[in-house]
């Protein structure tokens, strides 16, 4: 995420609604939204309630069949991307809390603070998160939503504070910090009132990437079999398929379209976030 | 209306040898920017501190503002040491002396619209006057540098020209009813056709309120146009200073004699050749001796040794030429 | 004639409209330094773009560019460019600084530019280094490790290595010190003098320096060109009251406020986005007539120079 | 000599990572509710010869009476004669001879995994920055690619590849009862299983390398130096090749931060196929909560990670002129 120039909110949101890319992305993202919001009202079905045909492929009444355990894929998929979506927005939502408080106090305040936390950043971003979190999420019995957002959270935050560092460089050098300490104001007041101001455009920005990351990161351990100890999500309904050869048995309904509606959400959160990547940064914009 | 313990003396302002030294690049290479730099300002003059880029000269204007804390010497503003001040005395000292920069739209955060600094600086600076209508005094401010309220209020920076931001950038100084104006380079960034009107606020200002300015800049017509005394600085050491008319119409120190030949003037055109200077200098910084001898025409042996700031009458010059007519 | 600008019109297309940067212009330059000078919002950098550059967003609307009568810049083809660029006309970029790639050797970038354009070019290079008082050494460095003013003489002699006929140099002299400006100001007149370019634009917001070294000056303003005549002329005695302003609010060393107070022009810079009508100039004018406002003047030649204004029609 | 003084900053960093990752292999254990470690211990008592297998440096660190700073002292002399524990799973193998066992599988599918999605994607994305009617085509079809979950992209290959056209095997590194050997018919029945994860993890990663370079180059081709050189008249090919070179620097410190999510990827991709690699050995690890040999996996996967960023620093160094000039001021 490089310089972006700071642009008026106003004119801003007026550029992003014709981008294209950001129109394409949030349509998608609609569509799978709204599946996860009324899905479960095309389907009689729970997630694990069994239905008595074990295997089906897909039909009107199952539209993506059943797998080994009479369970309706469908439903398991509807429910799973309800909490896929949650730990996304929690896990997306810590770590880009994190990031932006240790990315600002980094930027603003320079010296030893800075040093010591840009360590800190380094340090987290060269250790392979999943791995981490594997460790981690190994050791908890009771792993819920909740938690499993948590773990993401702290983890996940380096890459947003790295590039927060960066924009309150940029605009810590700007004359009107300066003017802003002239009139009194402290270090804290100028963070809040002055610099963090200018970069809500870039805020949502690396919100949508955390969000995609965080669904990433959760899907990744529910596939290791560390996701929710009850309920169901989209890496579970995966890990089950693998575990049970649903390939190999021929029930592709089964593992594919699951892992196909992650694909869509982050590719749809993907080409969100580059729309306003070029609206920010008109040298990357190709005017059409 | 006195505010805070400032004791009344001659000098507004002294600099005594202040010097800057940072570490640059990704190996921390000691530049010294600021070399024991030392001169005086006396109350409703105007100073201009001349020099070119990689002068010192905006160092030493973010020191003055303690922005930058120098890493010797000290800055006395009314007898007081700026950089002892604590707590309190920081915020009184904000309220004797305020600074404009160079670029009108850095000046102003884009976010906000452009009497947030105004009344960012009213509440905290104006304490003397607590019962009063915030919108009156700010419109009064923009009245008084010469701007009409209505089309400038509740705009946002990117809505206004240069020269109307630089001028919100003086009413909001104004708030404050300072007594010292650090103005860096305050018209670099603006039209030559509108220059002139803000100097000329910044010469009413002095001559109306008795208001003592440092004007920072390289435009040697510019300074000349409003000032009362100059400083030249080159690579962050003082040349040659004194009343304007001295240094700028008779000038001593051959650096101030190469600037002012090589300013364009529309009365005249250069005669003679300059000849292009050895473009791959890079000078030693820490070169004992005059710094100006490499590119000096009249440098002699003499120019080893780092010359002394000798007074020449009310001029004082740092060039071995003058060492012996020292008054 | 070498180069000839007939009714220029060249717009930027942002999102939110168009930006009128060039609004109609004509203009001749034979043998001779031409110095442009025009301040924010006056249109002399898109003009220099237009002639040698013109790619989106900058779009040609109408008119023409003539290089030795020939076309080289129409609305739609500037196939006839390709022909001219470097070898015929050439520029000094107003970002000159960093305008050589920071990953490839001087030499390099020179044997690139000039593959099969002229005879041994490294051994003319090394010529023309030391012509700018540069060592020899610098065809063998990574521009990164130039400083900015040995960057800046370099693509100087870059861009003149191939003995252009029409030299742009568009704002070379605003990120300098006041005394390496009058050294490249020179530097230009001397190629000039000494037959390496046959004729010279030079483009600035600095009227004092460009009149020390050019013979004629064009003053433009909202992407027009007001006044063009010999230097002399133009700064002794300006016709047009946009000129007259912009000179006499100029400070020059022995003028003091408290002597003689100089005034400004009144009023802001005008937006290219929606110019004002008539004579761009009529809202900041302190000689407007009536009809200023309504009608474009026309440029007519009066007493040896060139100047758009009513008052002369 | 600035470079050295760059290789060696480079290399503090990454010691210290080690030590940070070591710290938190240490750490985590203890800090976490519940008793797992000690449960573990347990089930160590009930098997055979346990007695000399508790008294190693590694089984005192968890000799959870003692003083927490004992504990970390211990853990650190077992790690420097090379004890990470004993499986509790492969009882009584030691975890780093399973780790080491499981590490050349790893490598030999991610390193060309790496560099050829890296060769293909900067290819790619460069293409793609040429003509605007490719890059509407290539972009959507880059995003999608780096938006799949690596070990969904294992699913769809498995399912082309080995189902509807039964191509290549499903699983495995090899075919049952081959023994590991030089000969050509166990090469190209290594080959054959290795295929299936190489390409899907080079799927996933080309989209992102190809999104990266296409930004670059247009970031390029808008530059400076770009419009200085169309304006003497340089010839799109020339300007895309000056544009290629610049933007291929970012790409290689890009490169750097890629592996940590190669590795990730590559861990879920394993199981996909039962491809005995880390990633394959940590499922194992977790599903017989065999901690000690989780943990050292994850221990090793840090330090093949470290390395490789230091091998890409260093690649860096020598290329880009900007990082030697900047400390060439030093020497």
């Amino acid at each position: 995420m490089e310089q972006h120039t700071v642009s008026r909110t106003k004119e801003f949101l007026h550029h992003i609604r014709r981008n294209r890319k950001v129109k394409a992305g949030l349509a998608l993202f609609a569509a799978i939204l709204a599946l996860a919001i009324v899905g479960p009202l095309f389907t009689p079905y729970g997630p694990l309630e069994p239905t008595g045909e074990a295997g089906r492929p897909p039909s009107l009444e199952h539209p993506l069949g059943t797998n080994t355990f009479t369970y309706d894929v469908y439903a398991q998929t509807v429910y799973g991307l309800r909490s896929s979506l949650l730990i996304g927005f929690l896990g997306g939502l810590i770590a880009t809390v994190i990031g932006i408080l240790i990315g600002l106090a980094a930027g603003y305040m320079g010296g030893l603070v800075d040093e010591f936390l840009m360590m800190l950043t380094n340090i987290f971003l060269v250790i392979p998160t999943l791995a981490l979190l594997i460790v981690i999420a190994a050791y908890i019995e009771y792993r819920g939503i909740m938690i499993e957002s948590l773990i993401i959270g702290l983890t996940s935050w380096p890459w947003t504070a790295r590039a927060v560092r960066a924009q309150t460089l940029s605009l810590k050098n700007r004359e009107f910090v300066l003017v802003a300490r002239m009139s009194g104001a402290s270090g804290l007041r100028i963070m809040v009132g002055e610099i963090l101001p200018n970069m809500f455009s870039y805020a949502i920005m690396v919100f949508i990437l955390q969000f995609g990351g965080a669904i990433l990161y959760a899907v990744g351990l529910d596939f290791l079999g560390l996701g929710p100890t009850k309920g169901i999500s989209l890496g579970l309904i995966l890990q089950q398929a693998v575990l049970w050869n649903a390939i190999q048995l021929g029930m592709w309904w089964w593992a594919i379209p699951p892992g196909l509606i992650i694909a869509l959400l982050l590719a749809s959160l993907y080409t969100i976030n580059t729309g306003m990547d070029e609206v920010l940064n008109p040298r990357l914009r190709r005017l059409e | 209306m006195t505010r805070g313990v400032w004791n009344l003396c001659a000098n507004i302002l002294e600099l005594r040898g202040v010097t800057k030294v940072f570490k640059t690049g990704l190996t921390g290479k000691p530049v010294v920017a600021v070399d024991k730099v030392s001169f005086a300002l006396r109350e409703g003059e105007i100073l201009s501190l001349l020099g070119e880029s990689g002068s010192g000269k905006s160092t030493i204007a973010r020191m003055i503002l303690r922005f930058l804390k120098p890493t010797q010497g000290s800055i006395i503003y009314r007898g007081k040491d700026v950089w002892r001040l604590q707590g309190r005395e920081v915020l009184e000292y904000y309220q004797e002396v305020q600074g404009i920069f160079q670029d009108p739209y850095s000046s102003f955060n884009p976010i906000h619209r452009v009497e947030h600094h105004l009344k960012q600086a009213l509440r905290s600076l104006a304490d003397g006057k607590k019962n009063f209508d915030e919108d009156n005094v700010i419109r009064e401010a923009m009245e008084r540098v010469g701007l009409n309220p209505q089309n400038v209020m509740g705009k946002y920076p990117h809505e206004l020209s240069g020269g109307q931001l630089q001028r919100l950038s003086i009413a909001r100084a104004l708030l404050a009813r300072p007594r010292l104006l650090v103005a860096d380079e305050p018209v670099s960034m603006l039209d030559a056709s509108t220059r002139v009107d803000l100097l000329n606020i910044l010469a009413e200002l002095r001559d109306e309120e008795r208001m003592t300015i440092i004007l920072i800049g390289h435009d040697l017509s510019l300074a000349y146009y409003i000032s009362d005394t100059v400083v030249v600085l080159y690579r962050g050491s003082v040349m040659e200073s004194g009343h304007v008319d001295e240094v700028l119409m008779r000038p001593k120190h051959p650096y101030t004699r190469l600037l002012l030949d090589s300013v364009p003037q529309l009365d005249k055109k250069w005669e003679h050749r300059m000849g292009l200077e050895n473009g791959d200098q890079d000078y030693d910084e820490l070169s004992k001796g005059c710094k100006f001898a490499p590119r000096c025409p009249k440098r002699f042996d003499k120019c080893e040794e780092t010359p002394p700031l000798l007074t020449l009458g009310s001029r004082r010059v740092s060039c071995w030429l003058y060492a012996d007519r020292q008054s | 004639m070498l180069l000839e600008v007939r009714g220029l019109r060249a717009y930027y297309r942002t999102l939110t409209g168009y930006v009128k940067a060039v609004n109609g212009v004509d203009l001749q330059l034979g043998e001779e330094i031409l110095g442009i000078v025009g301040e924010s919002g006056s249109g002399k950098s898109t003009l220099a773009s237009s002639i040698i550059l013109p790619k989106p967003p900058l779009r040609i609307v109408e008119g023409e560019v003539l290089f030795r009568g020939e076309r080289i810049v129409a609305p739609s083809d500037t196939s006839g460019l390709t022909r001219v660029r470097y070898r015929h006309i050439s520029i000094i970029p107003q970002y000159a600084m960093d305008s050589l790639s920071p990953t490839r050797k001087v030499y390099k970038i020179i044997k690139d530019l000039a593959r099969g354009l002229g005879d041994d070019v490294l051994a003319k290079a090394r010529r023309r280094l030391r012509r700018v008082n540069l060592p020899e050494r610098v065809l063998d460095m990574y521009p990164v490790e130039l400083s900015g003013g040995m960057k800046q003489r370099t693509v100087i002699v870059i861009s003149t290595l191939l003995d252009p006929e029409v030299l742009i140099a568009d704002e070379v002299t605003s990120a300098l010190d006041v005394t390496t400006q009058r050294a490249v100001l020179e530097m230009l007149r001397d190629f000039k003098d000494s037959g390496i370019v046959r004729s010279i634009m030079i483009i600035t917001h600095d009227i004092a320096s460009v009149y020390q070294v050019s013979d004629t000056l064009a003053i433009m303003y909202a992407g027009r060109i007001v006044e063009h005549g010999p230097a002399e002329k133009v700064i002794r005695d300006p016709l047009h009251p946009y000129a007259q302003a912009l000179i006499s609010s100029i400070p020059k060393i022995g003028i003091h406020y408290k002597m003689q107070k100089l005034k400004g022009i009144p009023g802001n810079p005008p937006s290219l986005r929606n110019p004002p009508s008539g004579c761009a100039f009529h809202p900041r004018c302190s000689r407007s007539l009536d009809e200023c406002s309504s009608r474009e003047p026309r440029m007519v030649s009066k007493d040896g120079r060139r100047v758009a204004c009513l008052l002369y029609e | 000599m600035g470079l050295l003084s760059y290789i060696v900053r480079k290399t503090g960093i990454y010691l210290l990572t080690f030590f940070v990752a070591v710290t938190l292999n240490w750490a985590i254990p203890r800090l976490m509710p519940g008793d797992p470690i000690g449960v573990l211990l347990s089930r160590f008592a009930t098997l055979p010869e346990s007695s000399e297998v508790v008294y190693s440096y590694f089984m005192r660190s968890f000799g959870f009476d003692r003083p927490l700073w004992e504990q970390y002292l211990d853990f650190w002399r077992a790690l420097f004669n090379g004890d990470l524990g004993v499986s509790i799973y492969m009882y009584p193998q030691k975890v780093e001879d399973i780790v080491l066992q499981a590490l050349p599988y790893d490598l030999v599918l991610i390193v060309p995994a790496v560099v050829v999605s890296w060769i293909i994607g900067n290819w790619l994305g460069a293409v793609a920055a040429t003509s605007r009617r490719l890059d509407n085509l290539l972009m959507p079809l880059f995003y999608f690619l780096t938006s799949s979950p690596y070990f969904w992209m294992a699913i769809v290959l498995a399912w082309l590849l080995t189902v509807v056209f039964p191509l290549f095997p499903s699983s495995g590194a090899y075919s049952p009862g081959m023994v590991p050997s030089l000969s050509t018919a166990f090469i190209i029945d290594f080959i054959k299983h290795w295929t299936l994860p190489f390409l899907s993890l080079l799927l996933v990663m080309l989209g992102g390398w190809a999104i990266g370079m296409r930004n670059l180059i247009i970031y390029e081709l808008e530059s400076n130096y770009s419009r200085y050189m169309e304006a003497l008249g340089a010839g799109r090919r020339l300007i895309l090749s000056y544009a290629f070179r610049n933007a291929m620097l970012p790409q290689i410190t890009g490169l750097a931060l890629q592996i940590g999510l190669a590795v990730a990827g590559a861990i879920t991709t394993e199981i996909v196929f039962s491809y005995p690699g880390l990633g394959f050995l940590m499922l194992q690890a977790i599903q017989n909560q065999d901690y000690f040999l989780m943990q050292g996996a994850f221990l090793v996967i840090v330090v093949m990670v470290l390395v490789a960023n230091f091998v890409i620093d260093l690649i860096y160094a020598a290329i880009d002129p900007r990082i030697r000039s900047a400390y060439a001021g030093e020497a």
